[in-house]
């Protein structure tokens, strides 16, 4: 099992019945995959639908019908599609009830960093600067480290994405919560032992006496 | 209220270089294509582009952008297009970044007599730098003011004699909202169906709001 | 011709082709009768629909089509309805070119009363104030005077609708143009002479040299 | 995400005396009778009642007025009720009077996160008293805030089993607002169809915002 696939399984394990969810583009998509069994969860994808699955039956895409990164999907039977306004009322509303975005960094106070590289990179923030400022949770999900440079750190170096804490970073090696104290280890991923999360993180972790390991959902 | 039907242009030779347009679509998903075209063909300039993004440079906007038609974006994403990123960065097109839900309400409160709207979306961040700040019941939100351009160019599914148009699926993302935000607007529609085809309840935006359609290729 | 009449029968003939027109309760609503021939022009409901005619067949009425004043109406070919946020957006963002509204007072700087008399009687502004702050042009359409207390008044003693000075004050005698230098006579009625509106108004008129007879478009 | 559907009466126990309602309307037309009734049977108190208007006494939010069930009333137009004015002069009902638009303009604001917007509406008049005004570009606006409810109870015309609801005509009026802006959403439909048979593009509310739907009368 890849970093990736840890990470969209453990963040699966997140939904809960009759949620609202929205997920972002790249890793985030891989979620949609991994919804625990007997649970029913609807996606909004913030160009307008919700309700859809990816990818469409072969040959039969519609060019009038793609997610939020331009790709081809399917409305399922219940979907409803709106406007951009509308579909931003329900983001910043608090109608979505979970967010999943990949970042960055993310740093000691929660805050989260996604949208530019100064002098860099500079994609734009599409519509995650109202996600994490209106979806009830907000989950990172994203990779322990990028090319050995911790993602999570002590203070952001990168513009920040918003004011306003996340509510779970999950990476392929733990589930770390953001709290008034500070980035609380919460879970390490199976096998790997908590030295090693630490190792990789470039902010201040505080462990519990016990962190249990991560289930993956796979039973 | 019959509107007549025009051709892509036409249209085009209405909008005069530096004029603003909205321009509808989500990474090319609708978009007005052949109004882009036109652009394209009659070598507009300096054109201010408002839209969610610039999609690829071989679609939707990106084609103008690609072409040296235009001067400024006003966008959520730029990220799918590397031309738009390459002149920005050389400092040949001024790029504004806007959220994306904070684009919506701003093109919607300029379409619907708003001076702004308060939203919590971007406080503490880069967008807040020069903009007003106002605490309401103990929240911290900025004011973001309207947005209103010279021309609005809208892709529909139908548009009837009237002007009153509908939306497939994704594709209608920016139309309805534009459709109020401008002081001409001019739609390309998929298909023109007799007036009374499409039912009071199936229209999203009334015909009132329409100055041109574009008409079936000759 | 009674007064009401001939105000709806003057204000008509402010009406131009293609125009978005939204009509008050009340006698405003005359005006849609007396439309000039040629000239086509939609009407806007601001309960949340455009394009309708008062009444419908009998025995043909929808409890779910009626006009801002609770009356059935038939939709016409082309008709769109929409939501309360929608129908407002119309009006506020100066979509709709001309309103005709009734008055209990206009004052000399072209301020409407319409919506409460304090003590008495308080309906509500409804959609007024939206009407008054948004519409291109607002046209007053109301009798000259009420139990023979002028509603012209020098300065308004009922609680104004809007800081925004009308367009154009249409009564059975007179049509009267705020301005910067205050309310023009402009036309007056067959056979009504000046001193006649003059008296009746409680506000000082400006009269140009000529004041020529008001059309009723009856020809 | 499948509704389960409850009757008017179990809908109308779950709302307290001293609830703040949203109820969907225009003189009546496109209220939830239904409800309506439930809550007049059940005896409710002390309501706070959000709609356009208190309609007549006989129909719609009048039978709540008239029965005594409200204390609060926010509404644009008071003057088609003469019990509502009679009740309002003797003190015995609080009335905000809010022009139609602000109205709508912040109960959308209430159900889309925002802090408020800036409306010209009301600048120079009662409406503006108490109210923050601002400067945008020259033009003075007022500060009008979220309005939001306990419940929202509406009236649709079609609802599938997910919660997805069409309206018809002017029967659509404040519903399609209200059902962002209250922490418990109940519809009552003229019919409930199967998912599948309002498509996705004739979906006005999406069935993620409903809450309860009222069943077919046993």
């Amino acid at each position: 099992m890849d970093a990736k696939e840890i990470i969209a399984r453990r963040v699966a394990l997140e939904l809960r019945d009759g949620m609202l969810v929205n997920l972002g583009i790249g890793l985030p998509t891989l979620v949609a995959r991994f919804v625990p069994k007997g649970i029913s969860v609807a996606f909004q994808s913030e160009n307008g639908l919700i309700g859809f699955s990816a990818p469409p039956p072969e040959g039969m895409e519609n060019r009038n019908l793609t997610d939020a990164g331009g790709g081809f999907i399917a409305a399922l039977p219940g979907a409803a599609s709106f406007d951009s306004a509308t579909s931003f009322a329900l983001i910043r509303g608090g109608h979505v009830d979970m967010a999943v975005l990949g970042a960055l960094q993310v740093d000691a106070s929660g805050r989260l960093a996604n949208w530019m590289v100064p002098g860099k990179f500079t994609p734009g923030m599409g519509g995650a600067m109202d996600l994490v400022a209106g979806a009830k949770r907000v989950i990172v999900a994203m990779q322990h480290a990028a090319k050995s440079e911790p993602k999570i750190v002590e203070t952001l170096t990168l513009p920040p994405t918003s004011a306003r804490r996340v509510s779970l970073i999950v990476t392929e090696l733990a589930v770390i919560e953001p709290t008034d104290e500070g980035l609380v280890l919460r879970e390490r991923a199976p096998g790997v032992r908590v030295a090693q999360i630490l190792a990789g993180a470039g902010a201040r972790l505080i462990v519990p006496d016990e962190t249990p390991e991560m289930s993956l959902g796979c039973d | 209220m019959r509107k007549s039907a025009i051709t892509a242009e036409a249209a085009a030779a209405l909008i005069p270089d530096g004029a603003s347009l909205m321009i509808g679509g989500f990474l090319g998903v609708g978009s007005p294509d052949r109004l882009i075209d036109a652009l394209v063909s009659r070598g507009a300039r300096e054109l201010t582009i408002i839209g969610n993004d610039t999609a690829y440079p071989t679609i939707g906007v990106g084609r103008l952008i690609e072409a040296g038609c235009v001067a400024r974006v006003r966008a959520s994403h730029i990220g799918t297009n590397p031309t738009t990123q390459r002149l920005m960065s050389a400092g040949a097109i001024d790029v504004e970044l806007i959220p994306q839900g904070t684009l919506a309400e701003r093109i919607r409160a300029g379409g619907a007599g708003l001076g702004g709207v308060l939203t919590p979306t971007g406080v503490g961040t880069i967008v807040a730098r020069g903009k007003q700040v106002v605490e309401i019941d103990g929240e911290i939100y900025l004011i973001e003011k309207p947005l209103r351009a010279d021309f609005a160019l809208l892709r529909a599914h139908e548009a009837d004699y009237c002007g009153n148009l509908t939306y497939r699926l994704t594709a209608a993302n920016f139309n309805p909202i534009m459709a109020f935000a401008a002081d001409c607007v001019i739609v390309e529609p998929d298909e023109i169906v007799p007036t009374g085809v499409i039912p009071p309840d199936a229209v999203r935006t009334p015909g009132v709001l329409v100055t041109h359609l574009i008409g079936r290729p000759r």
